[in-house]
């Protein structure tokens, strides 16, 4: 279930024994981490570590009440698993009516989270170097992608972008893994593309890279796609978003068009894919640069 | 012959539609449902499986955002994305057939004799019913769609009677303003059964960005919030018809599933439901056997259309209250 | 001349209705007000007080229960109990005039020619304008109702138009297949504004007793459950005529009424949510007002209508799309 | 606002001063009293005890869950108020939707209560005895009877009907003040309507009643309608239920008909009320007996 993007719906999904089901959980911690992320660690009767995989998500049932009354599940990353096997870890930002229901959820509580869901990230433990570009909630999905290049002695470069350093969450993304942290802020104007650019193009040529990531942010995206274009040989992977209902395939609202390459003909093969189910990881390269689509 | 994935329990939970007879009353509605739930289902347990509706024409679907939620409910403008019948039949319909269960194939059209020509070719031994979908909100004609008339419902569902021997459900949609006349011409024009209904059309506006909250602007109303609209229309049809009604719209619980067929519902379609809870229907089948057991029913299908209706009781009323001054 | 109850601050939270021109959008839905809630709320801050409808022939109303609820919402068959025009013009009606609001009569009748007569001996100088309800689901006819067709629209307003100066507000029904189609009838007939909508007519079913929950059977349909499809058809009607439209479905908050005005409702009318808070009309008005000073809007009727539509966007879409495979 | 039938609807509203309101109130209290009743304490920023009289209900905003959404409201006698100003009681029977979402609500927890709503029992201190006869659920709505009639001197006798001794609530019902009680069961034959009545007729006869209050029990209402029939110098009294919406006069949901006497020609005057209005609190003589309608 790696990225491996614009195979037939039908192959991707042949002879797929994951099961997704609907788990019952117990809130065992549920706290700010600054003025707007909250972290959650779920814990349920069933083995969450072992059967979910770097990069899928879930589907979290909000909880109700008065003022809050979400309808559909909101899909989330998962942030972490374990140590134990019912646990499961999400860090959300807040923001609309299902994120605000969730901050509310006290410990003890419980929900329900529906998943596995979606693809993993294309990673090899025989890689050298990794780099992760990160912002906002993206570091949310990435951070299980940190802690396995830790697990596995792979190095970890991180580019991590916010408006200020109090938005960072450094320590929330890393999580004790050792890493060469780059941080660009706007507040002082060190995130402006242009200045990302150099960056990342001497990362690039200075260190020996197989592979990288991001999440987070339109703007980086893109100017990774353009300035990966250069180093076909590099991985380049991203986890998109996009207004789901379902979280497994089968609605087709989460689309959103992907450049497959050249086929035989010659032209472009455009794909329309779901984001819930062919992704939510795509190559940087196939991501088509719309944005006036919601 | 027993089928062996019949539910092994004292209670007959099988129902008839026409000359079909499913396992169980409880199916998915076109469009919320694929293989993929597979991962969730034993779908060899479900009624029928319903295929997200295919038309003949390759289509793109409708812009994003295509989803939105309301209150007890969703919107949605999918719109029917499509790659056309060949592919349908090539990749999308075998995983379906390859189960016990049988399979439903749902075909929207632009046209009669589109919707003809297309019944026509998915008329295949192992397809089991073909489900017209004449509801679906044509958004370009601002909602309008076959089944918001009884004239335009005869024309599109006769023609498609004329070209195929397979079992045709009609679609039927909330929007139109006398359900009971549209499921009638239905009836005369050849259905094996009625679907009543499909989504209510709608709209949500973001009020910080002004803008709508849909990229169609318009979209399709499911869920809970539904379900009384929906139940009060499979009752006028079953009034109307002597065909199966099968009833569909904001089915979420067995007591759901059971109202629908006490108001008329020989069996059920179950949409939206899913999206919050994917192993639902399996839950709701079950609950349908709880149901029977405590109530000591033998034969689910004796439900339908057993709401207790007493006609004396507005008369009796009236003459009641003509006592008052 | 200022009203001296208007709010005293900078927003302008005035609205046109044709010639009328009301403190603010606010006003309650007929039915779901009587004179009783001024123990709720001040009256005097209210943008109109719309009285229960009123029929000429005495009647007693439907059975009991008339009530149930339902998921985000509720049904109801009242049915219009009435004791009659002359006892409403000497009982019913002085309480609401009392105030410094106007007062809108709402009428309810069997014939084109009965709501005639019944407008022209309400058009008295204390009421602002007139309701005709054609819109309530007439349930001898299975839902029918004037407003379920153009014509029948037609007709009704023009009559009523023919014997009254007063302002007229034609009801509508959305369970008409048609609402843009009907509106613009009501428009042509006469018509001062319209009000977009009315209940939806629905069944609930108690799967223990298997009896309906509604001694009237069915009943009408209201609450946040219909809101998104009350808002798809005011904006519907705002496209096709050029009176104003008053907004009415499942408005509960202010967050609520600014979609319908977005959606091209120049007022808006606050049913079922009453039920649920007596006093939630004056938080929807403070609501309007927080919204205005957050957002800089000096006057909230330029609200009216100005959901940011881009029409280009679904032609965008298809080429964007048409790229794909 | 006594319950005083069958005055046209306007002049029983006109010049009324009572103020209805939402009411924010914090759970003090909560938990049962037998197998199917709760009781429930709560406190309010607001006089409550000062502004509701005997016999009044609120209508109750149960709180919302996964599992139940009610959304309408629920009416509820109030059984009891004070001592603080702010603090109202409500014993209630957890049957549908909306009681066993309410039956959820923790202690600390908060929810909303619209009211003091309905008129109120005709009571006169200088009674000297009342006779009280309640079941089940009747008893919380009459107990704020009982406590008034022992603050005033007023002597009780109370006629207790109940499934068995485990359901009868005696002193929940009474809350200290001294009684005479007869308690009459399903499980020992002793509440049939013929034993009643001669206890009844028994009572009355030797005790110097001046009023009969009843509540909970449409086969005992009809009982002391016929009896009191016998009587016509005793007050009797009924508070009745109904399916409500508004809980206010305005929707006209909650109708019954009432039988208001004879009018000046001669005929019944019969005429639809509204028990949220121009009741709970009837005169037993104007109820009509029909069972038949909802
Ligand atoms: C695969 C995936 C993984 C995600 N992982 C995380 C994560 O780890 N942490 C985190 O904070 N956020 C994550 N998001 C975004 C998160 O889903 C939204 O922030 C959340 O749904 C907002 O819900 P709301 O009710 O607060 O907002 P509302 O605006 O009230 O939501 C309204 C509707 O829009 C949808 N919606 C709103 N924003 C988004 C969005 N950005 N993406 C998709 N749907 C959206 C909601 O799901 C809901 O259906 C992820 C999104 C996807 C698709
Ligand atoms: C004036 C008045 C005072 C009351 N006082 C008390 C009291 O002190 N303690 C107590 O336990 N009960 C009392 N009741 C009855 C109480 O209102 C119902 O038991 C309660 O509404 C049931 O709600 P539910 O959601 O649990 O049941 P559901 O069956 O799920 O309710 C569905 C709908 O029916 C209505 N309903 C159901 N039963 C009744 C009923 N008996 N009367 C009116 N509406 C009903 C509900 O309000 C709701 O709208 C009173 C009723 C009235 C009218
Ligand atoms: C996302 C989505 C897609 C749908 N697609 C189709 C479709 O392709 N064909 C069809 O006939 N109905 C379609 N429907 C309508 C459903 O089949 C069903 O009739 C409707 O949603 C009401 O049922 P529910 O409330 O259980 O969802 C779709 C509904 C949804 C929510
Ligand atoms: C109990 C009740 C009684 C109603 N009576 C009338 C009526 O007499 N005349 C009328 O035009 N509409 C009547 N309506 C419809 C409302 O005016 C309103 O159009 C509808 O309830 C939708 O708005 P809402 O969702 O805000 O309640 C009634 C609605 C309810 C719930
Ligand atoms: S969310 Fe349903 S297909 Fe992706
Ligand atoms: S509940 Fe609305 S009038 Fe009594």
């Amino acid at each position: 279930m790696n990225a491996i993007v614009c195979e037939p719906a039908v192959a991707t999904n042949a002879g797929c024994a994951a099961r997704v089901a609907s788990y019952h959980c117990e809130v065992m911690e549920h706290r700010w981490v600054n003025a707007r992320y909250k972290y959650l660690r779920l814990h349920a009767q069933a083995p969450l570590a072992r059967i979910t995989r770097c990069g899928q998500f879930y589907q979290l049932r909000c909880p109700v009440s008065e003022r809050q009354q979400p309808f559909l599940l909101r899909p989330m990353s998962v942030y972490g698993t374990g140590p134990e096997e019912g646990t499961i870890e999400f860090l959300y930002n807040v923001t609309g009516v299902g994120t605000r229901a969730l901050a509310e959820l006290p410990v003890g509580g419980t929900m329900e989270i529906v998943g596995p869901l979606g693809n993993t990230f294309g990673f090899d433990p025989a890689y050298q170097r990794i780099l992760v570009v990160a912002r906002g909630v993206g570091l949310a999905t990435m951070a299980p992608l940190v802690r396995e290049a830790g697990n596995n002695g792979v190095a970890v470069t991180a580019l991590m972008s916010a408006r200020s350093p109090a938005d960072l969450m450094r320590e929330e993304f890393l999580r004790g893994v050792e890493a060469q942290v780059h941080s660009v802020y706007d507040s002082d104007g060190s995130s402006a593309v242009e200045r990302i650019e150099i960056l990342l193009r001497e990362l690039i040529e200075t260190q020996a890279l197989q592979a990288v990531y991001t999440c987070g942010s339109h703007r980086l995206l893109m100017l990774l796609q353009r300035v990966l274009a250069d180093y076909p040989g590099i991985r380049g992977e991203v986890a998109m978003e996009q207004r789901m209902a379902c979280g497994m395939g089968v609605c087709l609202s989460c689309v959103r068009l992907f450049d497959c390459g050249k086929e035989k003909g010659g032209k472009q093969d455009m794909q329309f894919l779901r984001v819930c189910r062919e992704g939510p990881v795509f190559p940087i390269s196939t991501v088509v640069g719309e944005v006036e689509f919601g | 012959m027993a089928d062996r994935y019949e539910d092994p329990q004292r209670v007959d939970l099988r129902v008839h539609v026409g000359d079909l007879i499913l396992r169980n009353p409880v199916m998915p509605a076109s469009g919320c449902f694929a293989i993929e739930y597979r991962e969730a289902l034993d779908l060899n347990r479900l009624g029928a499986l319903v295929i997200k509706s295919v038309s003949p024409k390759s289509r793109a679907g409708n812009p994003t955002p295509r989803v939105a939620e309301t209150h007890g409910g969703m919107l949605n403008s999918i719109g029917i994305p499509s790659k056309g019948l060949e592919y349908f039949r090539a990749s999308v319909l075998p995983p379906y057939t390859a189960y016990d269960t049988p399979v439903v194939v749902s075909i929207s059209a632009d046209t009669a004799e589109e919707f003809a020509a297309a019944c026509a070719e998915v008329s295949l031994p192992e397809v089991a019913a073909i489900e017209a979908n004449i509801s679906c909100p044509n958004l370009e004609a601002d909602g309008m769609a076959f089944a918001m008339a009884p004239e335009t419902t005869y024309r599109a569902i006769s023609a498609i009677r004329r070209c195929t021997q397979h079992p045709v459900w009609a679609k039927l949609t909330p929007n139109a303003a006398n359900v009971a006349a549209v499921a009638k011409a239905a009836e005369e024009a050849g259905a094996d059964a009625v679907v009543m209904g499909n989504t209510v059309l709608g709209m949500a506006i973001d009020v910080r960005t002004r803008k709508p909250k849909l990229g169609n602007v318009m979209g399709g109303l499911s869920g809970p919030a539904i379900k009384p609209i929906a139940l009060r229309m499979v009752h006028q049809c079953h009034r109307a018809v002597r065909i199966p009604v099968i009833g569909c719209g904001g089915i979420a619980t067995a007591e759901d599933a059971l109202e629908f067929m006490l108001a008329g519902a020989s069996a059920v379609q179950v949409g939206t439901a899913s999206f919050i809870d994917p192993g639902v229907m399996q839950k709701i089948i079950d609950g349908l056997q709880a149901y029977c057991e405590q109530e000591g029913i033998a034969h689910l299908r004796e439900l339908t259309g057993a709401v207790q209706l007493d006609r004396q009781l507005t008369d009796r009323w009236l003459r009641f209250a003509q006592q008052s001054g």
